[in-house]
């Protein structure tokens, strides 16, 4: 195959950005023209992302992202919220495909934006030309989709984990409790004091007890996949790893859903032919349930789920790595459908173990 | 197109863009010297560089 | 004040036992006479707690528990559930103070320990006689007891976060989630494969989703401080340190309750004089929440909370060392009432930070 | 292409048959059939490697390792030192082509295996057939051979990174300080005490300060590079890291030798074209030397230096990934390289970063 | 005892000067009266040092540092060097007790300031003034001494390692290599790009493999201490841990040194009756070499060796924890002695383990 | 009351106890040499200890 498709990534020295280019370095039908930074401009990319060294040999340009987007077939945006908003309208009118990593394009209700991001939103009436960049959930819409607009990281790993259960009706209480631990990653490559190594080493810091803005995003999904509505209450502790999340999902039904192979079974039939989905669930080994720790490096999400009947509560577990799954490996996969290529390209290196 | 120029400390390749224009700082991939771009001849695919001034950067340990 | 109470630890190898000897070492009223290992005895006790080294010059001794204890003037042992109540019993023959860290003696309903620990209580008359050795629950009652029985570290954690809500009513839906977050050392220095350090590093690693044995001390002490019955939704999570515990409290109330200055009376009123309680709750600076980290080697437990209008849900934050406040140091809090010290005596040490 | 060549792994449940089973999962020329553990003879290949979840659909197999190799093409041999000499000749006989992990027949020299090894090698004969498995230094006779030693995790980050300044004489004190910094998968899958997550955390442990092994190898290879002798200082230490290892070696020569051009051309001269090497080396930015930390997943070999003209020392720094380019990597390339594979194929997955 | 003596601190929003604040907070013959800091002037000092909430109940002060000092018996200077020698030649005029933290009065030598610091010293007549910090090296001269100078903390560790060989004149070769393990509180609160946890996490960086300057007060105290010269070919490490180092010092002797008796002798006879030294050897057990991990929150320096008979070479361990036994644990002890009182007092926290 | 004996590898001080039988195992506080007990005589606080055959323990690194 000959890397025909031109794409192009806008916040390329960032962490998804780093990893959108460590993937497509890889990635046979596509070919890296371009990658946008404004601090970095003129450096060799591996002087930021120093495990491309060798890898590839590419030097960040500073030119205006419309003006690289004008000479890509597709852009990836991986810049803050809030900066994609004033970058994307305007590459839009270029025909380029886009997929946005930023918030700003995710919600399909512009007033939740009101609500959770605290700003109005100036493009009410694009928000509906983008689809949510979960290939579980809106894998025909994303074939030959022009938009999409990948998750958030803690979104991804609570959303596919509920989304089965809340579409079986298995979730009869309205509140779901997701309490998600995440490594350092996740809040990106900008140092500030709280991420200074010797404080940020060893927390587990409660770093959004409440308020958190991924709920608009999951109540979203869980709203769209199952037709009913739920509330999220959810939390989000920094722990002492680098990349990985674990979402615990707290949720509760009634006593007759409190069966193993209902769950088994709803999860089942959402996920039968899922190239990424992994079911972990054991009663031997070290293993038994979801942990980051075995998907790093790879775009697989691990779900599992326990029982406790003491308060007919289903617990939820899912695990992936946040910046694969949870933002630049469900980009490319998204890519992938979009361009017509085999939805796994690039995609399929196993998961390192022991990390 | 960029030209390609050695390093006179390490002997690696520089990537000169050939748009560069004179007093641009390029700098070697492997050991990080910087040089100054004197002159750029893209059809000849030649540059000359000279080694810049480099600021010392505290690396903080 | 020389050393006149004579004290000794049956389970002195374990990791709850080398906590006991650090604390005591530089107790003033108390002379360690004996530090009991099956395994050890004879050791150096610096062989197996290398840190006490030039702290403490004994050597473990391999003497029958009852024999070691008629030496003393107060026993703890600190040896695992099941095995301490095989030997209790016999202790509190010879008439010596006990403080037993395991759970055989902490449950109140001797029928709890068939539904939580799965086995018959052999001595179910026994159970009033031990005092739950929280302090800040039990002094009263601790002072000038025979028999204490000290908390699960996890339990501790959460009943130290909630008892306050749950005293004032400020919870008022039956259900309350406890989703806790763990250092290794909360598993004893047993070796297994799951504990292999390439196997346990970088975990999150939900080891007790449901089921957890904590549930019913969490219960009872809430409803003895409350007159209330709560339903416990625990989760206990592995995380990627070796000291330390968070516990996030997912509690749900009327929107009447959603009042900060409410929150705080009910914890300033329950814990006004506390030596080995903080809050923490800052909008600045880079520790706004509790966090294990901040508590390393130190007797405080830290509690926070945040409120979620969304849910009307407070979310309840504390953060032990849960060898210490979790563990020895409460146990060593809980000998200082029963023997007149100064509560606070040798549990003065500041926390480490950065550590 | 469609695979065609058959490997097999004896040792398959350790950690360096785990990582070879990763790779070649992604191999298009090989077919993996049979791994061979006796320990986890019929379980699932995932249920002690779980990030193979769904890469590789096997069952360990238990046969005798001659039944298991007397169906192979190839047969990789990742068990302890020791185990190999009783288990190598045997297959030898069958005439299949063989790569060992351990270092029963790394060392030309049969009395080298009573010095550093206390054994007396049983097949002293048998050692000449066998090529270092360091492509860089043996590529030609790696080529076709039959018989492959896959090098000390430790020596070959070491030897990567002297051989150059050895072959081009920069080196004129005799001998070498060998500090090694290593990651505890480089002790494989086996636990004990002393790796208990408890205690193995956090420590900057000298476990082999003298009489380390693999100093048998180094010599050896500087001296086949070089034609010199060296004599290596070897100590190792353990941090705390899971993959990964830094070689911190000092070498002391002329004061005409300290000159970073000529110590530069050694370098290129020796790997012009090697695929897995890389020199870092900068004056800016984060990673200024080598470090463990940018290689890992991958099979690349970082090797830097500084000069230190206070003592005339030469200080060169490699950093590998001890189960990539410090076994299974560099074992996977000797095999293509045996077998008439691009020596490349399977082994381009680009570090991780951040990780 | 009433807390008589006033002493303050300059830099007290630092590591350093954090853990002046936590030990000197349970010293029973001081009273802190200031700490100084621009940055945070007026705020809690718990804001910054979270740890000492409830703890130390004290807002840090912005006043001139001349101003502090004037109102103190002592003051500690925990600032970076370059600025201290700003500030305590006038602090000296005050006629108060100072111990310097930084570099600029460690060296007796002025010139040594211009080779390894790249300054010229102002003050050259004030060096002879300081007394070097170690009082296991100068206790006499720190008795009643007015000014102390602490030393760096990879030196510290070196130092007391190395002396004791020294002076017993068992390192017969004219250099060492010295290869220091470091964790990331050596290099102080203030963050940057390098110190961003992502990064910063799981390396083994060698920050400084040539040209550190404390290869100039390891050499100077060498030198004074057994009246012969030593070149020290140091290089030094950042490793994945916050708080200890780890010293690796190679050296080279006579066949004939290669005697463990001898060894021991010259560690028993310089340390006989140190408090804070202890020798970790053993041939059993989990911790046979020092380790920092053993000695964290304490003051004690761990030393052991190996004899390399391959080589002629002692290796030396030794670990500290280095805001401790390297900064301010041995200022306070220095200060002790100074004021007179017993040189442990508030020192003899046991190390935590395991942590 | 233990018995001090001085370990003839390091000169630590090893705490024998007064009841301790011949053959026992003894080890070296500091060292970790381990002695087998030959003698104890607890009145005159004296013991007679000989080095011990050590079995390697392998320290798995
Ligand atoms: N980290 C995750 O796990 C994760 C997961 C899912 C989604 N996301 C989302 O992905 C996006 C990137 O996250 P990240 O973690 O990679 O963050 P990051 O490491 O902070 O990178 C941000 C990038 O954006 C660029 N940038 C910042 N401001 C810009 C502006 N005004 N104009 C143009 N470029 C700008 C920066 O480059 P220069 O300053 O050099 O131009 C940098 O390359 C965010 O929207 C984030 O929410 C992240
Ligand atoms: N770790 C914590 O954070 C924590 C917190 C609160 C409460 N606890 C409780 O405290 C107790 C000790 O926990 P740990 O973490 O210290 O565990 P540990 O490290 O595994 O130590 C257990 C100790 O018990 C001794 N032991 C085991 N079986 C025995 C038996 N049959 N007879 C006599 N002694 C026996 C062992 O010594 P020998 O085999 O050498 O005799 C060892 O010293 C447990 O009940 C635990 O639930 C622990
Ligand atoms: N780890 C590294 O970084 C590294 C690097 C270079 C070289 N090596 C070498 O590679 C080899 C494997 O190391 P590792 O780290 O993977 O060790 P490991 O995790 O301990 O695995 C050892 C494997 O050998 C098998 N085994 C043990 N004894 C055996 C016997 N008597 N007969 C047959 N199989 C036996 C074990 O499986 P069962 O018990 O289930 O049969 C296990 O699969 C060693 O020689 C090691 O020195 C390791
Ligand atoms: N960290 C160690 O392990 C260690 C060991 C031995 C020696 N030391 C030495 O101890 C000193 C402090 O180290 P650290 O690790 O605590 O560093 P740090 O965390 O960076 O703290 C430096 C302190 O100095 C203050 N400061 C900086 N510039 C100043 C100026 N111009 N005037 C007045 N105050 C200033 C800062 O406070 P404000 O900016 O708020 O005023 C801050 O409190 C250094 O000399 C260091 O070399 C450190
Ligand atoms: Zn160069
Ligand atoms: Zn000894």
């Amino acid at each position: 195959m000959n890397r025909t498709t031109k794409v192009s990534i806008i916040g390329a020295s960032g962490y998804v950005g780093g990893e959108l280019l460590r993937i497509l370095s890889r990635h046979p039908g596509v070919e890296i023209v371009a990658a946008h930074s404004r601090q970095h401009a003129g450096e060799y990319v591996h002087r930021v992302h120093p495990n491309l060294k060798g890898v590839i040999d590419l030097q960040f340009t500073g030119e205006d992202p419309v003006k690289v987007a004008s000479n890509s077939d597709l852009v990836f945006l991986s810049v803050p919220h809030g900066t994609s908003v004033k970058i994307t309208p305007k590459l839009m009118e270029l025909g380029v495909r886009l997929v946005d990593m930023s918030a700003d394009f995710r919600l399909k209700d512009p007033s939740a934006y009101e609500v959770w991001y605290h700003y109005r939103h100036p493009y009410p009436d694009l928000l509906d030309k983008f689809v949510y960049g979960l290939p579980e959930l809106h894998r025909d819409e994303l074939r030959n989709a022009r938009y999409a607009s990948a998750p958030g990281c803690n979104a991804a790993a609570a959303i596919l984990g509920l989304a089965p259960l809340a579409r079986h009706g298995l979730v009869t209480n309205g509140t779901i409790v997701v309490d998600v631990k995440v490594g350092s990653s996740g809040a990106g490559g900008k140092p500030s004091p709280a991420t200074h190594f010797s404080e940020r080493y060893g927390v587990v810091r409660p770093y959004s007890p409440a308020g958190h803005r991924h709920v608009a995003e999951i109540e979203q999904e869980l709203r769209i996949s199952s037709g009913r509505s739920y509330t999220i209450a959810m939390s989000a502790h920094a722990v002492n790893i680098v990349r990985g999340i674990l979402s615990t999902s707290h949720t509760f039904t009634d006593s007759g859903n409190m069966d193993q192979a209902k769950i088994w079974r709803a999860y089942r039939e959402t996920y039968r032919e899922e190239p990424f989905i992994r079911f972990v669930r054991d009663k031997k080994g070290i293993f038994r349930y979801p942990d980051p720790k075995i998907v790093i490096g790879s775009n697989f999400a691990d779900i599992g789920f326990e029982l406790d009947p003491h308060t007919n509560r289903i617990v939820v577990l899912s695990a992936i790595d946040n910046l694969m799954k949870g933002a630049a490996g469900s980009a490319v996969q998204a890519m992938n459908l979009m361009l017509g290529f085999d939805e796994r390209t690039a995609l399929d290196a196993p998961p390192l173990h022991p990390v | 197109m960029p030209i390609k120029v050695q390093c006179q400390e390490c002997g690696g390749t520089i990537a000169v863009p050939d748009d560069a224009l004179p007093g641009e700082i390029v700098s070697c991939p492997d050991c990080g010297t910087e040089y100054e771009v004197v002159s750029v001849d893209p059809k000849a695919g030649r540059a000359e560089l000279k080694p810049a001034e480099e600021v010392k950067e505290d690396w903080g340990e």
